[in-house]
């Protein structure tokens, strides 16, 4: 088993740290996972990814070209990895920022008015979780349970107010891979 | 630029984009000085006609790039060079105006040497150095300009004088060159201040087209993302923490400078 | 009675600092809401433009350079961008 | 022990504390500033030194003479900032005190950008500044290896009083990874330092520590005391991976990112029914020439990757001496190879090979 | 034309006025200083630029912004002063600006001491600084070809966009013999100045230099190049002499003040029956490879003669291939080997190839 | 040494070899000052009983031999880096007495950025600085400190100010920051300066010991062979044209310092 | 009358500089003339041992350490190198 | 043809500028030659020796081992290269300075009181043209007429006092090697 996650969207979105708890529940669920940044020139705001691989054996390659799954969080994120995606592969889509839809039939997109959601649930900045949530579903590798543990392990104290909401998100993301 | 919208011929221009900027968009983050800075530059080598005639050289730091948003011929230094190179250009072109344009880690850390000489050889070139109290572009580690307990990246409890020393004070250190024509320290936290900054920018450059000596406007500003505030609070926050450490005036003006200002000013 | 003076915005320059907004001496300058421009950035507007003075602290104070401004005729002429630095 | 998940420069920073590093000194430059944010908060918080210099210049100097004290030392930088140290680097070998160096190295030349590189291998291995020396460099190809190379640079550059230096690239240290972080180990006490150490000369003759040989003669002797350590390190101190190399038809040769990415090249070359097999050196210098020597005589072919123009490449020939052909694949400016770039390059050299 | 006697450091700062050099900067060291003192008499009587900087830093960040500025500019160092060059060189090499630099090779590492040597040989061959690149250098074996090679690096570095450098080694810049120095050459004029120049921009866009470029694939393309540069260089400007090779069995190879010396072992080593041939390389960067790889398949083998421990000694190996064997015969420190000693050498290596 | 002839028993020894000499002869030409001031830190340090806990660092200059001649733990820094290495020094071995001893090349050209750096940190260490107006080591080229007009092998027709820049007074440089606590001007050109001079040193010392700051003791000395003089002329045409452009005397006198001496003349 | 000082000359240390005869208040110091030390000097000599005043300045001046120093014990004690210090 | 000369003695003693008298008169006879010098670490006084090498053919090695000849102008010199001169060799002695004696047979050698000669001549310095002098005569490679045509041609402004001194201090040195 190998899943290559790609989170992408604007700094700021919270797409590094989704990855992160990504890799949080992989490792205390004892797979190998690797967890890579790539960022733009810009100080502020501009593009900022991740590539998360969680697999069962050692893992080489901590980049792909094309993921098995991405989330993304803003169209050029949309555009540059809407057609890379593996066949069979899993899409989340921010709807509330990206209008696009895909024209591909073999993989599987999830639409989620991720911003929407969140500022409904009084925090513009869970919309990270919610497709978190709705990816980590849809792949099936790690039960919600272990994003919320990664999350009670690992989440800054300074967040630690936040707790909760996060795992509301996450469940809420859920649903959308039903 | 927004258009269709016609002006009352009973209207006059006051205050339009500068020919000597670029209209590229900077990478610099809302609210960031450095903008204002590179604005009063252009406008001031615009107001002097000496755009096509003026050599710049961008630093190691945030303003990087600064290149890309001078309208004019333009070269980046290696951290802290930027004096020597400036040097380099200004002794085989000495009909040219040559300005370098420097953080605070650039020119007090890296790159105290270079200044220090450069202003000690009288180079005719001008400096202009943005004090922001931190390294900007590395992600806000502590700077020899880092005010005392002030908390960087670099300074987690806060800068401890006992181990890293006292902010150091270049306008004064400079000032005291023989090779230093015109020092002095401005402000860009308010409007007033802007505007003493343009005119002392002025006088640098008017400094080097006279052959005075060499020149330099430090220039107290914000790095409102590194220092964890909004752009109106890092302004608010310069005011109350840095202006008091670093006194605003000139360092150091020579004779022929002060002849220089008099004729200005009538 | 005409406004004393008059913005242009360059709206896709603005990063929303709110810098200007917060030294515009007659406070018409507020952060649209709910707009956002070609880079991601909620610009600033003139929210009364009857009551701008063209004073140009806004362009004085701006990083960006988004301003372009205008002020009825006076009696004594004065350049241009003199007035920027406020002689 | 439990696995953490950490990044790959706060992993090198905490490395060298658990390895018992007494002082630090550097300057920021990305992508390695991490190692140096760490440190300001750990190495304090344990009654140790930490220093942020005025520039890569002073900190190599002030390396220099905290070693020169007998004192386990670090700094880190990235390419440019690398660069300046290398008469640093020189006065070091020369005076044989220990010192660990950490590169990150960026894209180059010049000031480049901030992306992941090895274009720095020659400045690595083929000197330490001016004069006939160079250090042990150590290339990790994870987070674990880093972690664990850095605390043997520590361990090498005291037992030869040499420099050992770290050299890894942008995407090493910004990574996460599980990995198991090694306890703490004791730091050495005043007392314990060496006995060569300016430590004050209290009853026993006085210690001097220079590089300044103006006899011919004696800088004569003091290089082959040089060269012999050298030779004493290579005979002991070559480390390299092997994937599937058994019964490897091609070889590719590839260090730190690269080399990892490698090992998925592997996997799909055999795939595709390619016996293709990876020697990734651990340590770059010294190389592990008389094991490619080996392979090179059973193999049909082999393909060098890097993340440059073409630098390992050449210790690579000279270690094949025309036993089979080398062939080279590499990108530049911070872009690091993917397996299916990679993958083609070996499928054309399967065809030449074997036509 | 008459023959003058000069020695070497002064002969190749007056070759590089003769040159229309319009400006230098540098700081004194050993054994060079001499280049730096002739000029700080002719450079300002000629009305043209010379300034003694605080330091080698300084000089090379002068020198790339006179470049910058499109003026034939050079600056002159010793083995540690010209590490401290090595980021100024990465800038240079990226930003493709000319620039001269002479580097009169003192014994090392660290400081060393002011005797003659090679050790720089890889510092200089193998890069500029950091990253992907390497100056073209120039090894002269007598002053005549100091004075030739010093004029000639001034026009290269303009033709390529490049750095251009001397490497030399103590004793010739302080021996003299008769030579014939070149006409002045008239200084270019400002309006002279390339296109890419910093003139100002009057009448055209901006230029500007720069070698950041923050984009990988950006980054890369200059590196594409670049590289392009190199390959274009080394197919155009190699340079070497040849003694008595024809008919060889035996080849020396050997560069600068040990290359002349090998001369006279080849006439020795004939007097004692020996066929000896001596390849002499003028530049050691691009490195006579192929010619090299011609008489590896010709001879019965190489003696690699150096003042270092075998750094080109590398290059040699890369080119033979294993087409014969290669051995080296080396002094450090600041000792120039001599023929009673070389001559052993070749013998050792006779019988060995001929048993 | 001369021996074989007994002393008488009413005669006391007023002046020995000090202990923290080597025996070694020096490679100093006839007449050198590096020799004087040599004998002058030894005799402090004899006088502090520190020299089981002192380490020197030695510059890239005349003096790069110092460690032959000091009897105590030495290193030899990288030209200009002394300061560098001796906070190195210091960081690690804060029990220690670490000084560096520079001329003017070191410190004032290649070194500058490090002994500012190092004395704005307060680092508790103590620097010598010989100066001597010159480059003597390679051969009389220009320093710094090279003197307006002053010929030198590198200014044949004699320092030009509008090229070369004024000399730089260090001591007054380094008096500016906050991190040194003492730092002074002296001259070893005639007995009485001697002796004030070894007074400075001891103080300088002192001044370490007592974890005061960085101090620096300014030495004008004179350099006969590359001026071209006989020792004693070059001892009279420093007095003549070295100490009117270097005013002798104190540039920095921390309030703790001033303490000190107080306490040091009762 | 007994001299008030007495030197001692390690004759090997003195390059010859003469900056002790330039000092010596009483003029009793001179160079060797014919005589060479091992290092090819001519070394310095007491002309006139009676006249030393065991003032210290040749000692106090000299570059070489080449003299040792000592007075006739006079009231008040000093500790031994102060004097070279001149308090 | 190949003469390897060196020239021997303390720093101050001429002998870089007699080899260079040597090397101007070979050049203006047309003949190749090197000067090669080397120094002690002494900033004033210790070695200063030079060696030049003066051919008919194209000079290779700058440095020699053996001299063909040599002037010895100090004990350190004389015993330095006493043993190394080739069989056939001329070594020329300053015999005021160096009280040895050689042993050999296989060498010429001329014992010259030149600084004694120099003193009386009323400059010590002239010791060195003196020594050259004998060794040029003994040598027969170049006659006396080229060395003061090259003391004419090169000797610096500052020193032209001394021209005719230095011809009559040749023309002495050659009487020892009649
Ligand atoms: C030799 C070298 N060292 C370090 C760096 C990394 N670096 C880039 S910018 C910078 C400091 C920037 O701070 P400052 O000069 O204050 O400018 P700012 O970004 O605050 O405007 C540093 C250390 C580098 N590029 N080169
Ligand atoms: C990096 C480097 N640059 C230059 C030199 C050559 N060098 C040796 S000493 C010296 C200057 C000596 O002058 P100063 O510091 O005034 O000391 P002094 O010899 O006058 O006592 C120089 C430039 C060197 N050794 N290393
Ligand atoms: S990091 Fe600071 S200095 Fe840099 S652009 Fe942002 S606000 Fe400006
Ligand atoms: S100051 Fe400029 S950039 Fe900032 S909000 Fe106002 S208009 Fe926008
Ligand atoms: S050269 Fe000058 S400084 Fe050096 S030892 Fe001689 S006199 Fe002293
Ligand atoms: S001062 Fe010292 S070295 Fe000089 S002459 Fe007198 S005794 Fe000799």
């Amino acid at each position: 088993m190998q899943e290559e996650i790609i989170i992408s969207g604007f700094g700021g979105q919270g797409t590094l740290f989704a990855g992160q708890v990504l890799a949080y529940a992989a490792m205390d669920a004892g797979l190998h996972v690797t967890w890579i940044p790539s960022y733009g020139p810009e100080m502020r705001g501009g593009k900022a990814r991740c590539t998360v691989i969680i697999s069962d054996q050692e893992i080489g390659s901590p980049l792909v070209r094309r993921p098995s799954a991405a989330i993304v969080m803003n169209i050029p994120s949309f555009e540059a990895f809407e057609p890379m995606l593996k066949p069979g592969g899993v899409l989340v889509v921010n709807q509330s920022l990206v209008p696009n839809r895909s024209q591909r039939d073999d993989i599987r997109v999830l639409y989620v008015p991720a911003t929407e959601l969140a500022t409904e649930m009084g925090n513009v900045r869970l919309a990270n979780m919610i497709c978190l949530g709705a990816l980590a579903k849809a792949l099936g590798i790690l039960p919600l349970e272990a994003l919320e543990q990664a999350l009670d392990n690992h989440l800054a104290e300074r967040h630690r107010q936040w707790l909760p909401l996060n795992k509301q998100a996450l469940r809420k993301g859920a649903e959308f891979a039903l | 630029m927004e258009t269709g919208r016609e002006i009352p011929p009973d209207m006059e221009l006051i205050y339009k984009y500068p020919e000597s900027l670029t209209p590229k968009f900077t990478h610099y983050c809302p609210g960031c000085t450095h903008g204002v800075i590179h604005r009063l530059i252009a406008e001031v080598i615009d107001e002097l006609g000496i755009r096509e005639r003026t050599i710049g050289v961008a630093p190691v730091g945030c303003a990087v790039l600064a290149y890309e948003y001078f309208n004019m011929d333009f070269c980046e230094a290696a951290h802290g060079r930027a004096p020597a190179m400036a040097t380099g250009i200004k002794r085989v072109s000495p009909d040219k105006v040559v300005f370098t344009y420097q953080g605070d880690g650039d020119l007090a850390a890296i790159g105290t040497s270079e200044i220090i000489h450069t202003a000690n050889r009288g180079e005719l070139i001008t400096t202009i150095f943005v004090n922001n109290a931190i390294y900007g572009m590395t992600g806000g580690q502590m700077a020899p300009t880092t005010l005392p307990g002030q908390v960087t990246t670099s300074s987690p409890r806060g800068r401890d004088v006992e181990t890293a020393g006292w902010p150091m004070k270049m306008a004064e250190l400079i000032g005291m060159l023989s090779g230093a024509a015109y020092v002095t320290r401005q402000a860009v936290l308010d409007v007033p201040g802007i505007r003493r900054t343009k005119k002392a920018i002025k006088l640098a450059f008017q400094v080097q087209l006279a052959g005075l000596g060499f020149s330099m406007v430090e220039i107290l500003s914000t790095c409102n993302t590194n220092w964890g505030m909004s752009p109106v609070q890092a302004l608010e926050w310069a005011k109350q923490n840095m202006v008091p450490y670093y006194p605003l005036g000139d360092t150091k003006v020579a004779e022929e400078v002060r002849a220089l200002m008099e004729r200005e000013h009538r | 009675m005409a406004a004393k003076g008059m913005v242009i915005i360059d709206e896709n320059r603005c990063k929303g600092c709110q810098l200007c907004v917060s030294v515009c001496p007659v406070h018409i300058l507020k952060l649209a809401d709910g707009r956002f421009n070609i880079r991601g950035y909620r610009p600033v507007e003139v929210t009364d433009p009857e009551a701008c003075t063209g004073c140009a602290m806004c362009a004085t104070i701006c990083p960006d350079v988004v301003f372009t401004v205008y002020r009825r005729k006076v009696r004594r002429e004065q350049p241009a961008t003199a007035v920027a630095t406020g002689e | 022990m439990a696995k953490e998940l950490w990044e790959g420069n706060a992993a090198i920073a905490e490395a060298a504390v658990r390895a018992g590093a007494e002082a630090f000194f550097g300057y920021p430059i990305t992508p390695q500033t991490e190692i140096l944010e760490h440190l300001a908060r750990r190495l304090p918080e344990l009654g140790r030194v930490f220093l942020q210099a005025e520039s890569e210049v002073a900190s190599i100097n002030m390396v220099y003479g905290a070693a020169c004290a007998g004192a386990r030392v670090m700094t880190s930088s990235s390419s440019p900032g690398i660069s300046l140290m290398q008469e640093g680097f020189s006065y070091i070998a020369c005076s044989e005190v220990p010192a660990v160096i950490v590169n990150v190295m960026r894209g180059g030349p010049g000031l480049g950008n901030v992306a992941p590189s090895q274009g720095d291998y020659f400045q690595a291995v083929k000197m330490a500044g001016h004069g006939d020396f160079h250090p042990i460099v150590l290339a990790p190809g994870n987070i674990q290896e880093a972690i664990d190379l850095t605390i043997l640079a520590f361990d090498l550059a005291d037992k030869y009083r040499t420099i050992a230096m770290v050299l890894a690239d942008g995407s090493l240290g910004q990574m996460m990874e599980p990995v198991e972080m090694p306890p703490m180990r004791p730091v050495r006490k005043p007392e314990e330092r060496p006995a060569w150490a300016l430590t004050g000369a209290k009853g026993r003759q006085p210690n001097i520590i220079t590089s300044l040989y103006l006899l011919e003669e004696e800088m004569e002797k003091v290089n082959l005391r040089l060269q012999a350590k050298l030779r004493q390190i290579a005979a002991n101190e070559v480390r390299w991976k092997e994937y599937s190399t058994e019964d490897a038809d091609l070889l590719l040769v590839a260090f730190g990112t690269v080399g990892r990415v490698c090992q998925t090249v592997v996997r799909e070359a055999r795939a595709k029914g390619l016996k293709v097999g990876l020697l990734r050196p651990i340590t770059v210098w010294p190389f592990p020439s008389a094991r490619i020597a080996e392979l090179a005589a059973r193999v049909r072919g082999i393909l060098v990757v890097e993340m440059n123009a073409g630098q390992m490449l050449e210790d690579v020939r000279l270690a094949v001496e025309g036993r089979c052909p080398v062939r080279f694949y590499g990108r530049m400016g911070g872009i690091i190879p993917l397996p299916d770039e990679i993958l083609p390059q070996l499928e054309e050299l399967n065809a030449e090979v074997k036509g």
